[in-house]
Parts: C-alpha cells; structure tokens; sequence
C-alpha cells in the first residue's frame, strides 16, 4: 500500500480523498495556491505545499510544480481528484516517467476515451450502443431517407456549420423528410454559407443516466448501478439520485452490462463512468466516459456500502476487486451547494462565510470544505457543498432532503439553496417524471 | 523551545483575546500578532473563530528552517528596507551548480538583476534562478538542499 | 518558564484588565498586549454569529396576541414603575370563572396580595391565580380564553 | 398518522425526533425552560412552549405542565425521549387519561419492568436467563452449600446491608465456601450489625450487550441484533458498537430470542432494550428492560438501515411490523461528547461553545444540538454531541472515528473528546478485548 499520496486538487474533493487516505493509514500532501493557504485540505492535510499563485494555470494545472511537490515530500502516489489534472494525458505519462503512481487512468485510456469521436468507434466496435446516424456529411436527400429509414424516426437533420438551432430539423417520418431537408439546406446556406448536412437519431425525452464502473490491474470489471443526472443547467449537474425513477432492474443490468463492455474494450483500469442518454422507450445511447471520480460519487456510496476513493486506492495499489456488480440497497439523492446567486443568473457569490450550520442527524452526510469565517476565492469552482442524503424509498429521501437543506444555515454569501428547496418541491420531480430539459422550463 | 511547543503557542495566542505576543529567549525570539488591519466588520468576527481551528504550518517546511533565521515577519519589520527574494517554484533549493561547485552567492556579494542566485529542481530539472533585483546579499533564509514551496522567502537582499 | 506557565501567563492577561504586559526574567523577556478595542471578546463575537441562525418565535404565542396591547416590552419602557404578573403555568386564560360569569378583574381594578386574577385551565383542571402584588390593574395582555406558556405576561398592575 | 407530535424532552433527543417528524410530514411541538429558550429543538420545532423555569421538576419532569402544553397546542401525541418522564408509569397513565398517544410504553408495562425484583420474576417465569441465586437469605451455611453447588461455581456472597465491598467475598469452591462464609459474616456484622448474608452467581469478566426489540399492537415482536455498551464509567455509557466484538451469530440468536421472550412475557409494544451481562463463557443473564428510546439507538439504524424514532411513531399510530428479526450489516460505533474535564474528575464544563467544527464525509454522522454560539445550561445532562461512524470492518468503524473526532472542534468548553481519543488507541480496546471494568483501570 502507500505511504503517502499527494492530493493534486483543492476544495471538497481534496478533504474527501484526505479523509480517506487517514482512514487507511496513509499519509498525505495538500497542495494548494495562494488563494488556498487557509483552506481546510491544507490544514488537516498531514503536509501541504504550496506550488504556486492563485491561477489554475500556474498552480493546480502545473505539472512541475505538482509533481515536484511530489518529489520534496516523498509521496508515491497522486490523487487527482475530478477537473484539474485528472483526465490529462500528459500528466498521467509525467507521473509514469516519476515512477508515482496516478491514481487514475493511464494515459492510453485517457487518450482512447478523451476524443469524442475516438470514444464513439471504439464503443462502436466493442458492441455498446452509440447514437445512430450518417457517417460525416449526407451525399443527398436519398441517403438521408435511406439512412433515417435503418435508425427509425425521428431523426434530427444537422447543417455541418450549424448552431443556435439553425439549419436544424426533427423528422418524424418519410413524407415529412424532403419538406425539412429542403428548408433546413437553405437556412444552413443562408446562415452559414454552407448546406452539408448530417443525420442522427432524435433522443426524444432524454434522461442523463450515468454507470459507475470499477476495474482492476487483472482484467475484471464490474458496475455498481446507475446514477441519474438529469437535473442539470447547462451541463451542470445539480441534483442526483439513484436508483434513476425511470430504471428498472431490467434496464439497469443491460446498462450495466454495456458499461462493462465499454471498460473492457479499453481495458480500464480504475473507477470510470459511462454516460449514456436514455430516450423515452428506454433505449440508451453512449454519450462519453468520464476516466476518473466524479462529484456525484457518494450517492453511489451510500447505496452500496462501499467507500469508492478507498476502491480508487486500493485498485491503484494493486488490490484485485471482487469483480461482482453492485445493486442499489438504499435510495440515496445529493444537491450541489453553489456559491451562486440562483436568483441573479447564477451570479458567482465568493466572499467570506459569516455563520455556518451545518445539518446533521440519520441518513445525512455533508461533504464540504468550508467552515466559519472561511473566505471562499473567486479563483476556482463555485460548489462549497455536497449535501447527500440517504433512505428507503425515493418520498423518504425528498423528504429527508427537505430538512436538511432547510437545516443548513450558511450566511455570508448567495447560494443555491433556495432553488434546491423549490425543484424539490416541483410536482414533475416528485414524480420523478423529468428530462435533461427540466431546467429549461423550470420556474423559480 | 521545539516546533510543536510554537505551534501550540500560536493557536494559543490566536484563540485568546490578545493581539501581541512577543517572546525571547536565549537565542531565540518570537512575535506574535494577530490581524489588526481588517477592515470588514465580519472578517474581524470571522479571524478569532476560524484561524484557530487549524495549525496550517506546513510541515514539510519546518524540518526545514534553519535554526539561525528568526521568523521573516520579525526580520521584515526590523529591516524594513530589505526584500525577500522568493521562491518562483516548488522544488530542491541548491546553492551552488553541483556538489563540489562554489556557490552561486554569499551573504556580503554584490548582485544585479539577472545574477544566479540558485538552482531550484523540480522533475530532475535544475533551474538556474536569476535575481529579478540588484542589491546586496544580507542573509541565505535557506539551508543547501533543502525543499523550497512557492513563494518560500530564499534570500534577504538589500537593494540600496 | 516552560510551554504551560506562558500559555497561563498569555491567558491570565487576557482576562484581567490590562492592555499590555512586558516580562524579563533570566534571559527570559515575554510583552503581550490586549485588543483595547473589544473588552468582551467572546460574548461580542458569539451572539451576532448564533442569533441570526434561526427565529425562535413559538407559533402558539403569536395568534393569541391580543392586538390592541402593546408589546409587554415597551409598555414596560414606557411605565417603568408598572409590574408585568406573569403566569405561572402552562394553560388556557380565563378572566372569568364561567362563560357568564363576571371577569375577576378589570383594568382600572384595586387588588391586593391574594386577590383572584384570572384562572389558568390545565388538564381541565381551574386552577385560580392570586396575585402575589397589591396594585392597580393597568392592561389585561391577554385574551380571554387565549393559550398561555410559563411566564408570559398576562396583567400589567401598577403597584404604587 | 400523528398530526402533531409533542416532545416531552430537550438536548440533541429533542432534535432528533422532531427531525423524524419533520421528514414523516408530522408537525411538532418543543418544550423548553427557561434554561433551553435558545435552544436547537426551540428553533426548529414548529411550535414551541415554555413550560417552567430551568429546574426539572418545575419543567421537563412536570405532567401538568407538559399535558397543557399538549392541550394548549392540540398535540395528538407525546413522545418522551430519554431520560426524564419516558419511563414514568404515572405520566404515561396520565396521556392515556387525557387522549394523548404517548409515543413508549403503557402503564402496565413500565409497571412490569420499572421494579427490579418484579422484573426479574416475570423473566424467570417467561424463561429468560436471570442471574441465578438464593432467594432472599440464607438460612445457614449448608443451603448456601447447596445452592453454590447447583449454580456452579464462583459465586459470590453478600451482605443483605452490604455496600462498598464489604461483607462480600467471591467463592470458588467447596472447599473456599466455609471460609468465606465465615469472614464476610464476621465484617457484615462489625460493618453493618446485620449478618444476613445472600448468593448470586459471580459473573466473570462481564460485558454489557443489550438486545434492541421492537414489538407493535398485534402482538408481533422482533428484535433488531445487540449493541455492546461494555465500555462505560460508573454505569454511563461512553462507547457503543455493534456487532459486538464478543457474541457470533449463534450467540446473537439466542440473546435475541431472550429478547424476544421478554417482550412476549409483557405483551410489549414499541421500542425497548433489554439488557444483559455477558460472561466469559457467553452465558448472559437479564439485567433490566428500559422501555424508551436508547441513547446510543444511532449505531442499530446505520446497521439495519432503519429509523428508529420513525418505527416508535409508526407503532403508536398502529401500523404493524413485519416481525422479522435484523442483523447488523455493516459495523458501527457511537462515541458520546460530554461537557466534562475527563482530566479533572470529569468535572461539567458548562458554558458557550465559541468555536464549532463538525466533522463530516463518508459514514460519518453527528446527532448534536449545539451550535456556533450556544450556551450549555447548566442543570441538565452533560451530553452535548454523539459521534456515529459506520464502515465495514471494526479496524475500519475504529479509524474512521478517530479520523471523525480529530475533525471536531469544540471550543470555550472542556469535553471528554480526548478521553475518547485515547480509548480508541488503546491496545486492548482495538483487540476487542474488554469488560464493564475497562474503565476502571483505563489510565489516561
């Protein structure tokens, strides 16, 4: 096992991996900015050097400094956390070349799975459903038909050049086909100068559903069920849960089961996470693989009982896992805590933290990095808290949310709180009956 | 008077309701202040309760300080005419260009704005690190070898 | 002087009314100042930080406010030689002894020490309180068959 | 269900239940003295009422005060907590007389257990293992011969005026019996003028382990596995953990269906405790009931996955059980924070709290009721906070608890956070290798 892991990141993720890391015995190396000298990673941190000034560029993006932080302070291994370094390449090689292990992807799973289109053959070849359509620009309105004809309608015709919904057309059948071609051909020329269209399957009702998946240094892989983000706002996740309300058992084992296929074909080593889009007949489709943890780890957490950083250690060290998929126990929900004026177009709100309370009691945890009279910079990201909540059946946890979101007092700053407390109570999310649109519409 | 005994001084200190403490002993001496200048109101609410909490001294810095240096607050304020010549990088702090080599500068030696001052390496690389002042060498703040953070205060220089 | 002693001394002058202190001893000097600006520290410090945290206003006190009393707490400022009579339980207020019954006092009323004010009904159980002040009955504060908590105000008598 | 719940109680119980009604939709009502005006339950709660003055007997231990109270705010139920009017016959007698559910035992059963002789009667008669003993005194020594003889030895004898150890001796054998006998009646009668002397079977290296039941009004009764409160000084408990490092899972069956028996033999309904003494040998004899929600309840809901508080509200509103027993899942520890100096004879520490750090992350949960500048009263129970960790190993629920309490920080007032620091380094307790007596000689 090792002895001490540097920790190449900041805020809440830094704390968590810490956290870990003492619960296993290991020691570890804060590194942190200017802007971060006072930040609670760097104080519980058993070390913790500072690499350079407040801006990601010359500080937590810098491979030097990190990995020569590494190297004064012995450490044999580096936690990349999520953002930052952790999906990069070049520094998963640099780490290699150190002789410190990354604990992460190598960069030839990061490379295979960092370019989109290289994603999608990949998954192609290795059987996972992908999103069906032309391959590259149609020739002319007979291949779109005969291409919309195999991927079954609605399709959605794009121009090459596009944007903003301009030389875009949903078709929802042959007879409307040449109608749409003709008018979305003279849009694209007239906006763009440029009538190369493309074709792809229409995602009607669209629900992000995501499979956390682990591998070992010995070929096994295994899923641990879904995760459904699809309250986000402009790709920003907000709210999570899992089981997803729209996933049954059945679903989620052939979701699980292309999770696998995915990691395999790339030989994955690691924790990783496969997002699919799920339409409304509940087929699903690959969007990408995100090669590290991601922010929404703990819901999966707590409905399997496993401590996933702890996994992410072991597994770099070369502990083989079990190998079996896991299966929700629980139902487990996080909110996203922004420093953020909801009600000012998400306005950043750093500042200092005047009072803080945080919640507490059965089935809820807090994973956070700021405390009373903390500064949060407006350097870095704007989530200051992760509020998790756990319980038995979907109204319980939405419930147990409620109170403890309304428990949480943190004054000082503008945060996102607000709108937490009001999409819980929206009847469709209640329902469970929303897509990766729900924010589009939502009023609040 | 080790580490931990400072340490534990300063949370002290940070948590009571004092301002100032300064202490000298043998050859040893310490200033401590707590935050006057801020202007907020809430920052001064803030400071009492949330700089306690933690001692943030890193630790791989101080196994690091030589004995001699007195703290670079109390030096700066004594010396108010002098600059702290910093650490641009994280790394191994060298004085001289190899194990046998004279070093780059002594306490006393005239510098110009692009002497080598040091070597600092990071990922086997050693970067010569040039003075970006000119002036005269007054105290070496590290020991050979040591690791330097960013921003770690190397060399008092007097620019006069 | 080790570690505890000086951690003592720091402590002691912190709570004692002195701003600064400056000790030579041996070879030992120690000077520690207090904040001249903020005698009471803590208690300055922790209430603006707790209070605004929740507001503690009892649901069950605020419908059975008679509207045309003043808030027992200015009438208070404004007279300040009247007596508030608080309950001393929890209950139901009655001015009465029955629906048609006359109330026990009136404002403008002449009581003496033992004179029946009010009862307060709990677990259907009259219970007939007696005033502990002779006076004058200046406001009646509550309504008549209103919820009452421990303590509240419910006469102001005028005790002159 | 309740429409609204009164709690008859205050500290972090109080919090803990009205967090239970809050995410059951059930509106409550907080009690408070004078002493607890500013208190955490005073302002969540969705009502609160002053009851008296900071005194007990004049607030929380005061029937009529609490009953109009509950009139006053039109409560259908009351729920005690811990401590001070929850095992009270009378009150509960009372509630019943004025058509308030109370949310614990009946009359009848707090009757049945409250008197300890009475207790132990009806487990004999029901089957359950009692310390087994002569009946009242001794005639002479020859049936004291006879009854060591069919209870197995060591026994020990005692003085019926005994006390502080005198007229008391541990008999190993026949051949000890005379002897002894002869010495604790000689310092029975200069101690105490009375050389009445009685027998019980001497436990060895007794550990506490209680068994949580659950039981509803149809008659339905299960248990929910035990809780190992072995670590205590002068019968309050410090630590509890479950599994117990000392029963396997044919022990546990057994204690459980003691339990279970004991429920049975006075037909119990809601959540109660029954408590054993544990030998060396694993033979465990009843030591009381308590017929009320247990302080240390958190650890048995992280390991069976329910809320306990919200089974006592669901019981008393009638909803049956489904009568099968649980077992622990997973493993968890409570470490109770007490206002104390455990370095001055853990003497109270009542005052403001100036400085407050909760820990948080993964499997770590904090029952308090303290805040940020809050003042601890004086004239109640020196508990201020209950640290629950769960993980999936004891070495793991260890670590992560020292981890948890070196987070947390609590300053203006001593706490016996040190004290809890050391015992979960000790050799002995990581070993699980303790007794009742562990504190006794526990050096700190």
């Amino acid at each position: 096992m090792f002895k001490k892991i540097l920790i190449a990141n900041r805020g809440e993720i830094a704390l968590r991996v810490i956290r870990t890391c003492k619960e296993m015995g290991i020691k570890t190396v804060a590194v942190y900015s200017e802007a971060d000298q006072n930040s609670l990673p760097v104080k519980i941190a058993d070390e913790a050097v500072k690499i350079g000034p407040a801006k990601s560029t010359d500080s937590y993006l810098n491979y030097q400094s990190i990995l020569a932080a590494a190297e004064i302070t012995n450490a044999d291994a580096i936690h990349p956390g999520y953002g930052f370094l952790s999906e990069n390449e070049k520094f998963s090689e640099l780490c290699q070349d150190h002789g410190i292990k990354f604990i992460g992807a190598s960069p030839e799973m990061i490379h295979a799975m960092g370019d989109k289109s290289n994603a999608k053959d990949t998954m192609k070849k290795a059987g996972v459903p992908t999103i069906p359509g032309s391959d590259g620009l149609l020739k002319n309105i007979e291949e779109g038909l005969q291409i919309a004809k195999k991927i079954k309608y609605p399709v959605i015709l794009k121009a090459t050049a596009g944007g903003g919904g301009k030389g875009m057309r949903i078709v929802n059948s042959d007879s409307e086909f040449k109608d749409a071609w003709e008018k979305a051909t003279i849009e694209a020329k007239a906006a763009f100068g440029n009538d190369g269209m493309y074709l792809e399957k229409f995602i009607e009702e669209p629900r992000h559903v995501e499979i956390q998946i682990a591998g070992d240094q010995y070929g096994n892989i295994c899923h641990l069920s879904e995760r459904d983000c699809s309250i986000q706002r402009r790709h920003q996740k907000i709210i999570e849960e899992v089981p997803s309300p729209f996933i049954d058992e059945k679903i989620r084992a052939k979701m699980g089961e292309a999770a696998i296929q995915a990691g395999k074909a790339i030989n994955y080593e690691g924790l990783g996470t496969v997002e699919f889009l799920v339409d409304k007949n509940k087929d699903f489709y690959f969007m990408e693989m995100n090669t590290r943890i991601q922010v929404e780890h703990p819901i999966t957490e707590e409905v399997i009982g496993h401590d996933l950083v702890m996994e992410q250690v072991k597994i770099a060290a070369g502990i083989p896992i079990s190998g079996h998929n896991y299966h929700p126990n629980a139902f487990a929900m996080e909110c996203r805590i922004n420093a953020e004026d909801p009600f000012n177009n998400f306005r950043p709100s750093p500042g200092i933290i005047e009072t803080l309370h945080k919640p507490g009691g059965y089935g809820v945890r807090i994973d956070s990095h700021i405390y009373s009279g903390y500064t949060i910079p407006p350097y870095y990201d704007s989530m200051i808290a992760k509020v998790i909540v756990k319980a038995n059946s979907r109204e319980e946890v939405i419930k147990k949310m409620e109170r403890a979101l309304s428990e949480f007092v943190i004054e000082g700053i503008k945060t996102t709180t607000p709108l937490l407390l009001k999409i819980l109570k929206d009847p469709d999310f209640v329902a469970g009956n929303f897509t990766t649109k729900f924010m589009d519409t939502f009023e609040y | 008077m080790d580490i931990k005994d400072i340490q534990a001084l300063i949370k002290f200190v940070s948590r009571v309701g004092v301002d100032e403490v300064e202490l000298e002993k043998d050859n040893f001496k310490i200033s401590i202040k707590k935050n006057q200048a801020s202007p907020v109101t809430f920052s001064e609410n803030a400071a009492p309760i949330a700089q306690p909490i933690y001692q943030a001294v890193p630790a791989s810095q101080a196994p690091s300080e030589p004995s001699e240096v007195a703290s670079a607050k109390s030096t700066k304020e004594d010396n108010i005419n002098l600059v702290e010549f910093k650490s641009p990088m994280v790394g191994t702090f060298y004085r001289s260009p190899g194990p046998d080599k004279d070093t780059f500068v002594n306490v006393g030696d005239q510098i110009n704005v692009g002497s080598i001052l040091c070597i600092v390496e990071a990922m086997k690389l050693f970067n010569e690190i040039e003075s970006d002042v000119a002036g005269k060498i007054v105290k070496v703040l590290i020991d050979d070898a040591s690791p330097v953070e960013y921003g770690q205060p190397l060399f008092l220089i007097d620019p006069s």
